[in-house]
């Protein structure tokens, strides 16, 4: 049992024995190494949030033609750093009539939610809880991060707070269809809802497998998260700035973090159910290459987050209701029902037969919907030519200003 | 007192605890997230009882889903939040004594009946596969799910129906 | 196509064409008489490829194997009731020129209600048509014929009146038969008062309904009858020589009558009501209200004898019914009333002025001779005579219509309306205005006259005056040359006022030739007229027998033949050794023929009071020309007693005087008493008890009303105790008490 | 281990808290939460049941389950009445709606 093979069995042998050796008994031994586990893991990704951030300050700068942060350290790496450091030292306010136990409970809780996913996701074989039911306990404890800002929402006593609470988590709630469906199509494909059984059974990546439900569950969960171009959450023209306005400091930095964190948990979920998780060259005999080859992985993925967000225009509240309940959830749904009839035929294949058979699906599937959009667009533009008139809009345009017989007459 | 039984008793206390406060708060916001915590310790139960599925199940449609919903409809119907009027009917006394006799009576029924102090085997590993074949196998419990089904199709349809807004009206 | 397949079409296409018009191609004339008188023409197709394979069969063979076709209809106690078609050799022969004359019919229709011609400056529906203005290129006014305002009403109309004939004459059983007999009936009326605006109209129109209603209520008695004694109503299945005998030795118990002479009779009242027997003649010459020729020549060339063709069918069944010999057998009867109406229809034709009237009291006439020709017992001069005479009385009909109508071109030239375009006395000399008219109309009424050889109605006529002299009814024989007379008589009278001499009016020199539409079927029935009677030349006439064969009543004959000698009801009759029937009809034909011309050469004035015939008969003439006052009579026999029984006896003596007398003397009596049981009983005892209940019930609510407090809540405690209480209650029960 | 009978009588107490609240609370919402308590009871008694008696037996699983989407549905289609009845009375407290009488 050397450190290469087994890098973190080998720390927590060690720690056992020095803890037993320090007179603790058995059983809280093993609680406190649990706790341990759990404190460094969410340790490292939340410092890890820093990197993140400025990361994407930089990206999201060169894409707008800008430098991005540049001044605090070389390339402006320090500059997150300097932001921790001014936002600790702000003040905490707690607006009259806020819901104070709540109030905090609200970030808190969001957090929390964030953090609750890494304990489910296998980060190198052997580490990471086995949670027979993982797949379903990535959704409950999305429930948590709702609640948190349904909480937030509404204790701020702030109504812009709540307007922004009540419409994010409609926004929620509606794309965690979508993602939940996506997300059983590799359920289904490994026939295990265990994230560590997933991974071992992509010998062949899911996305060849499934790519229209990578896709789906990409847009799914960033919609989820609430990043641009679904952040109607804090559409700063119509509701300020979200559900936290209130919150200032170290407690508002916990939204923040979580927010980024969050983005990044995608990717490391996208990675495992789609993208193999760990696998790669050397990675069943070296652990440690296979926590990399999942941090790169769900690094790319997250830059293509930040690639979308960079580019993407924000979209209407009600496309964001209809892209959900009349795109993507009939399409998740279809291609569920697809891969499962369609796997009754082929799971007894090779891998790579099954994943061409698969992606043969897919991409008929992706063709027909692809036809399909073009002709409702079309349709769509048809029908606005004919029938041209204001008020025949769903969302209120502005009304078109009254133009005056005699414009000095207006002026006056 | 093992372990588990310190864990079964903490539980029972939070949830207990919560679920009174459930019923006695005024503030309704603060009953619901009550109510989440009662839950929450339900599921820990179910995982005391070796149904993790039933757990998770429970914290995604309880808190994700059904605890939602509360709240949104507590702060859609605001009049009552600002209530400062009591909170609880006239007839909370005689709900009281019904209630703790129900309790009574069910407690003295439980313990004059001889039950097993453990379990009499232990969950097969397959549990939560048997209970997926078991839900669509027509040897087992199709119908009834099938009807559970159709039941929370009507109830979509029905709750989208009563809770709509008639333009024109 | 299969012939059964074909014979069912037949009423179909013209119903299909009324069902269109009617819901469809109303707004569209020229669509709607296309389809109408398409529909006629396949009809007409349908009836002649039928006509042509049943003669491929030939006669025997088809009178012992009909062409038959039937369907399972009303489902009675034991098996059904069915309804079907049936060619046999009488139906061949009334197929024929009921095909040819409904379809002739349809095409003059186009001609006579002035397709082609503008809208009426005046016109509105329910009134003839009164003439357009146009204006010709020079700014002339001109005055010309305007088309009917309800041209596809008619067309519709007719259409339905094409299938009811043919669902009659195809019809195998007297239950369709009697369908196609009232759809006739409606259309009579509808037909008859389709010019509904004109007052004179409606009441012909309700005239004729009523009227031959009374024969049909008989008629169907007779059927209801003939069922209940039989079974069925087909039929082959009647003509049986078992079955004949069986209804003709069943007691009827009225009058002496066996059943089959009841039935007969029956039958045959409503034979006297569709073909305008006396004494139910009444309403057919005030049916030439309808649209002059079209619905007058329905009227009378094809519905009219639907109703001898009735008889003729039932033939064996008459038959059967007058072999025991009773004084009304039903033979007994046709003999009398037919002979009776021949000479008395034939006595008022010739005093009539109005050329269609003539024409009319001639149908009338000519019917009773059918009907006396049955009452002879000869069935094939009847249905030879029935052929013939719907052929030349349709040409008539047609010829006084192209007559009227050319009189109408002289009224529109002079603008003068009070000028009766139908009244013969303004006519003459319009001969030579009209030739295609005049030509065909001698043809026509030589051919009623009996104008020896050549024409048609003379055979048909001598076949029947010598059926009746050779069958020993020698009264049938001498009534019918008397008539037969008359008949050629005034039909000369009508052919010498109309078209000889010189035109009486400013009109009727005015008068000119209608279009080919209306032509067309002119000299198509001329042809007829002609020839229709050389297929029946009897093979012991002087000189002319035998150089054709006697193909009618070989043909016609079989159809009862084989039936009347299997039941003993066949007698021969020789033919030969006297010559009185054929010297009596050439002299009264061609006699009649010269005094007509004779008398009414020289009439020079319009005025009818020059008639000669008034000088010479005096109040003989004005009985007459009323008709014998039979309507009058009618109007105090039956008329006015209807009008007093239904107002005076039964609405003011019986209903407000008797009935409401009682009525409110019960209404009184029971008024007090009630009074009385509720002042005595009611209020005090059962109000009482009812109050003390009632207030026992409000106490008791007011008491209990607190508990619904309508929140569920509390209902949920008062359950939720229930469930406990009854929860302890089970538990004690089932746990302690053991 | 845990008796059989704790699972009973937490069931039992989380069950009569329910019942306390469906029968006294006067806000719609809070009486609904009470039916959830009363609920999760019923669906605590049915797994102990399952788990010390037949846990070969996946049946009592199966009822949990269907408890789950009566549940659901209960609460989807309560709470769309509540807003409908707001809509209307402009609250939804139990003891100000009474037309529930003649």
């Amino acid at each position: 049992m050397g450190i290469l093979s087994q890098p973190i069995g080998v720390i927590a042998e060690w720690l056992r024995n020095l803890l037993l050796g320090w007179g603790l008994s058995e059983g809280l031994t093993t609680v406190l190494l649990y706790l341990v586990g759990a404190l460094v893991v969410a340790t490292v990704v939340q410092i890890w949030v820093i990197f993140l951030i400025w990361y994407e300050r930089k990206i999201i700068g060169r894409m707008q033609d800008r430098l991005g942060p540049n001044r605090v350290g070389p390339y402006g790496l320090l500059q997150p750093i300097a932001d921790v450091i001014k936002i600790i030292t702000k003040e905490v306010i707690v607006p009259r009539g806020a819901d104070k136990p709540l109030y905090f409970l609200g970030p808190i809780l969001m957090n929390a939610g964030v953090l609750l996913l890494w304990a489910a996701i296998p980060l190198m074989p052997m580490v990471g809880m086995d949670i027979n039911v993982a797949a379903l306990y990535i959704i409950a404890v999305g429930g948590f991060a709702t609640l948190g800002i349904l909480l937030s929402g509404w204790s701020s006593n702030n109504k812009f707070a709540l307007v922004s609470a009540i419409r994010t988590v409609a926004q929620m709630v509606s794309y965690e269809v979508p993602t939940v469906l996506a997300l059983l199509i590799p359920v289904l494909l490994a026939g295990t809802m265990s994230l560590h059984g997933i991974v071992k059974a992509q010998h062949v990546w899911y996305i060849v497998f499934a790519p229209l439900a990578f896709l789906i569950f990409f847009i799914a969960s960033v919609a989820e998260n609430g990043r641009s171009p679904f952040d109607l959450m804090e559409a700063e023209s119509e509701i300020v700035a979200g559900f936290h306005i209130e919150y200032s400091g170290m407690v508002f930095a916990i939204f923040y973090v979580a927010d980024f964190l969050h983005a990044f948990t995608i990717g490391a979920l996208a990675a495992v159910l789609f993208l193999g998780g760990w696998r790669g060259p050397g990675a069943e005999s070296f652990p440690l290459l296979g926590f990399v080859y999942l941090w790169i992985k769900a690094f790319l993925v997250y830059s293509l987050g930040v690639w979308a967000r960079g580019t993407v225009p924000r979209i209407r509240v009600d496309q964001l209701m209809d892209f959900s309940w009349k795109f993507l959830t009939p399409l998740a749904l279809v291609l569920l029902v697809l891969a499962a009839v369609l796997d009754h035929f082929v799971f007894g294949l090779g891998a790579w037969t099954r994943a061409l058979a698969h992606l043969l699906m897919n991409v008929v599937v992706g063709v027909l919907v692809l036809y399909y959009l073009e002709r409702h667009e079309h349709a769509r533009a048809r029908r606005r030519r004919m029938v041209a008139q204001p008020g025949q809009y769903p969302v209120a345009r502005p009304p078109r200003p009254a133009v005056a017989e005699n414009p000095t007459e207006a002026a006056s | 007192m093992t372990a588990m039984q310190i864990i079964f008793l903490l539980t029972a206390i939070v949830t207990l605890v919560s679920a009174f406060r459930v019923v006695t708060t005024p503030n309704m916001v603060h009953a619901a997230l009550w109510l989440v915590a009662a839950l929450v310790g339900v599921a820990v139960l179910y995982v005391l009882l070796s149904a993790p599925f039933l757990a998770v199940a429970q914290v995604v449609i309880y808190i994700g889903a059904i605890a939602i919903l509360m709240l949104f409809v507590i702060m859609l119907t605001r009049r009552e939040m600002r209530d400062r009027g009591p909170q609880t009917g006239k007839q909370w006394p005689w709900a009281a004594v019904l209630a703790a006799l129900l309790f009574g009576g069910l407690v003295w029924m439980v313990q004059s009946v001889g039950l097993a102090a453990a379990p009499a085997a232990d969950v097969p590993e397959t549990a939560i596969a048997d209970l997926g074949k078991a839900l669509v196998s027509p040897n087992g419990f199709v119908i009834p799910f099938e009807v559970a089904s159709v039941l929370l199709l009507a109830a979509l349809i029905g709750a989208v129906y009563v809770a709509w807004t008639r333009r024109n009206s | 196509m299969p012939t059964t397949t074909l014979l069912w079409l037949l009423p179909v296409f013209p119903l299909l064409a009324f069902v269109l018009i009617v819901l469809f191609t109303n707004r569209n004339k020229a669509l709607s008489h296309t389809l109408a008188v398409g529909a006629a023409f396949l009809s007409w197709l349908g009836a002649m490829v039928i006509f042509v394979r049943a003669l491929n069969i030939g006669p025997e063979a088809l009178a012992e194997h009909p062409i038959r076709s039937w369907v399972n209809w009303l489902p009675t106690g034991h098996g059904f009731l069915k309804i079907g078609v049936m060619v046999d050799p009488l139906t061949a022969a009334v197929l024929f020129f009921v095909a040819w004359t409904i379809f002739m019919i349809f095409l003059y229709s186009v001609g006579y209600h002035n397709f082609g011609y503008p809208e009426g400056d005046h016109d509105q529906k329910g009134l003839p048509p009164h003439g357009a203005t146009v204006v010709d290129e020079h700014g002339h006014k001109h005055r010309v014929p305007s088309i009917e305002p309800m041209y596809s009403r008619f067309f519709a109309y007719i259409g339905l009146f094409a299938a009811g004939m043919y669902l009659l004459a195809i019809s195998d059983n007297l239950l369709t038969l009697f369908v196609g007999w009232e759809i006739m009936g409606l259309c009579s009326y509808l037909l008859i008062g389709f010019w509904f605006a004109k007052p004179s109209a409606r009441a012909a129109g309700i005239k004729a309904f009523m009227t031959t209603r009374v024969g049909d209520v008989f008629m169907l008695l007779g059927i209801a009858y003939l069922y209940m004694a039989t079974g069925t109503l087909s039929f082959p299945d009647i003509f049986k020589p078992e079955m004949l005998h069986q209804l003709a030795n069943l007691n009827s118990g009225v009058l002496g009558l066996s059943a089959a002479g009841l039935i007969g009779v029956l039958l045959f009242i409503g034979t006297v009501g569709k073909s305008a027997q006396w004494p139910l003649h009444v309403w057919l010459p005030d049916a030439m209200e309808g649209p002059t020729p079209v619905s007058a020549m329905i009227h009378a060339a094809t519905m009219v004898s639907a109703g001898v063709y009735m008889v003729i069918r039932m033939f064996p069944l008459l038959k059967a019914g007058s072999l025991n010999g009773a004084f009304l057998s039903p033979l007994a009867v046709m003999g009398f009333i037919g002979g009776f109406t021949a000479l008395f229809a034939a006595t008022i034709a010739v005093a009539q002025n109005d050329i269609k009237r003539v024409l009319a009291y001639s149908t009338i006439s000519q019917l009773g001779y059918m009907v006396a020709a049955l009452g002879a017992g000869s069935y094939i001069a009847a249905t030879f005579h029935l052929i013939t005479h719907a052929f030349f009385k349709a040409l008539l009909f047609l010829g006084s219509g192209s007559v009227i109508h050319g009189m109408e071109h002289g009224v529109l030239h002079t603008g003068n309306h009070e000028v009766d375009p139908q009244d013969m006395f303004n006519m003459g000399g319009l001969a030579r205005k009209m030739p295609i008219t005049f030509w065909t109309f001698v043809i026509g009424g030589f051919a009623l006259s009996g104008f020896p050889v050549l024409t048609a109605g003379f055979w048909s006529k001598d076949m029947i005056l010598s059926a009746s002299f050779f069958g020993g009814h020698p009264v049938i024989f001498w009534t019918l040359a008397i008539a037969a007379f008359l008949t050629a008589f005034y039909t000369m009278r009508q052919i010498t006022l109309t078209f000889l001499g010189k035109p009486r009016t400013p009109e009727a020199e005015h008068a000119h030739e209608t279009p080919w539409t209306m032509t067309v079927p002119l000299m198509v029935l001329a042809f007829f007229a002609f020839t229709a009677g050389w297929v029946g030349i009897p093979e012991h006439f002087p000189l002319l027998g035998g150089l054709l064969p006697d193909w009618f009543t070989h043909w016609v004959g079989a159809a009862y033949e084989t039936l009347l000698q299997q039941a003993g009801m066949f007698k021969e009759i020789a033919e030969e050794g006297s010559l009185v029937p054929l010297y009596t009809s050439l002299t009264v034909s061609l006699g009649g023929l010269f005094f007509g011309w004779l008398v009414y050469k020289d009439v020079t004035s319009p005025d009818p009071a020059t008639d000669p015939l008034k000088k010479w008969l005096g109040p003989v003439h004005t009985l007459l020309q009323n008709k014998y006052y039979f309507d009058e009579l009618y109007g105090i026999l039956f008329i006015r007693p209807a009008y007093w029984f239904a107002e005076v006896l039964t609405f003011r003596w019986l209903d407000r005087g008797l009935i409401d007398g009682i009525l409110h003397a019960i209404a009184r009596a029971v008024f007090d008493l009630g009074k009385a049981l509720a002042y005595w009983i009611d209020l005090p005892i059962i109000s009482g008890a009812g109050d003390l209940i009632g207030n026992i019930v409000r106490t008791f609510g007011r008491a209990f009303r607190v508990v619904q407090t309508g929140r569920v809540q509390d209902y949920m405690v008062a359950a939720m105790t229930s469930v406990v209480a009854f929860g302890a209650l089970v538990y004690y029960l089932l746990v302690f008490a053991h | 281990m845990i008796p059989l009978n704790w699972y009973l009588i937490l069931a039992a107490a989380l069950f009569a808290l329910g019942l306390f609240g469906v029968l006294s609370r006067r806000n719609a919402v809070a009486i609904l939460m009470g039916v959830e308590l009363m609920l999760n009871a019923v669906n605590i008694n049915l797994l102990a049941f399952w788990r010390y008696r037949a846990p070969v037996h996946s049946a009592g699983m199966v009822f949990a389950v269907i408890v789950f989407a009566v549940a659901a549905a209960e609460v989807a289609v309560g709470l769309a009445l509540f807003i409908a009845v707001y809509r209307r009375f402009n609250s939804v407290a139990a003891d100000e709606i009474n037309l529930l009488k003649w």
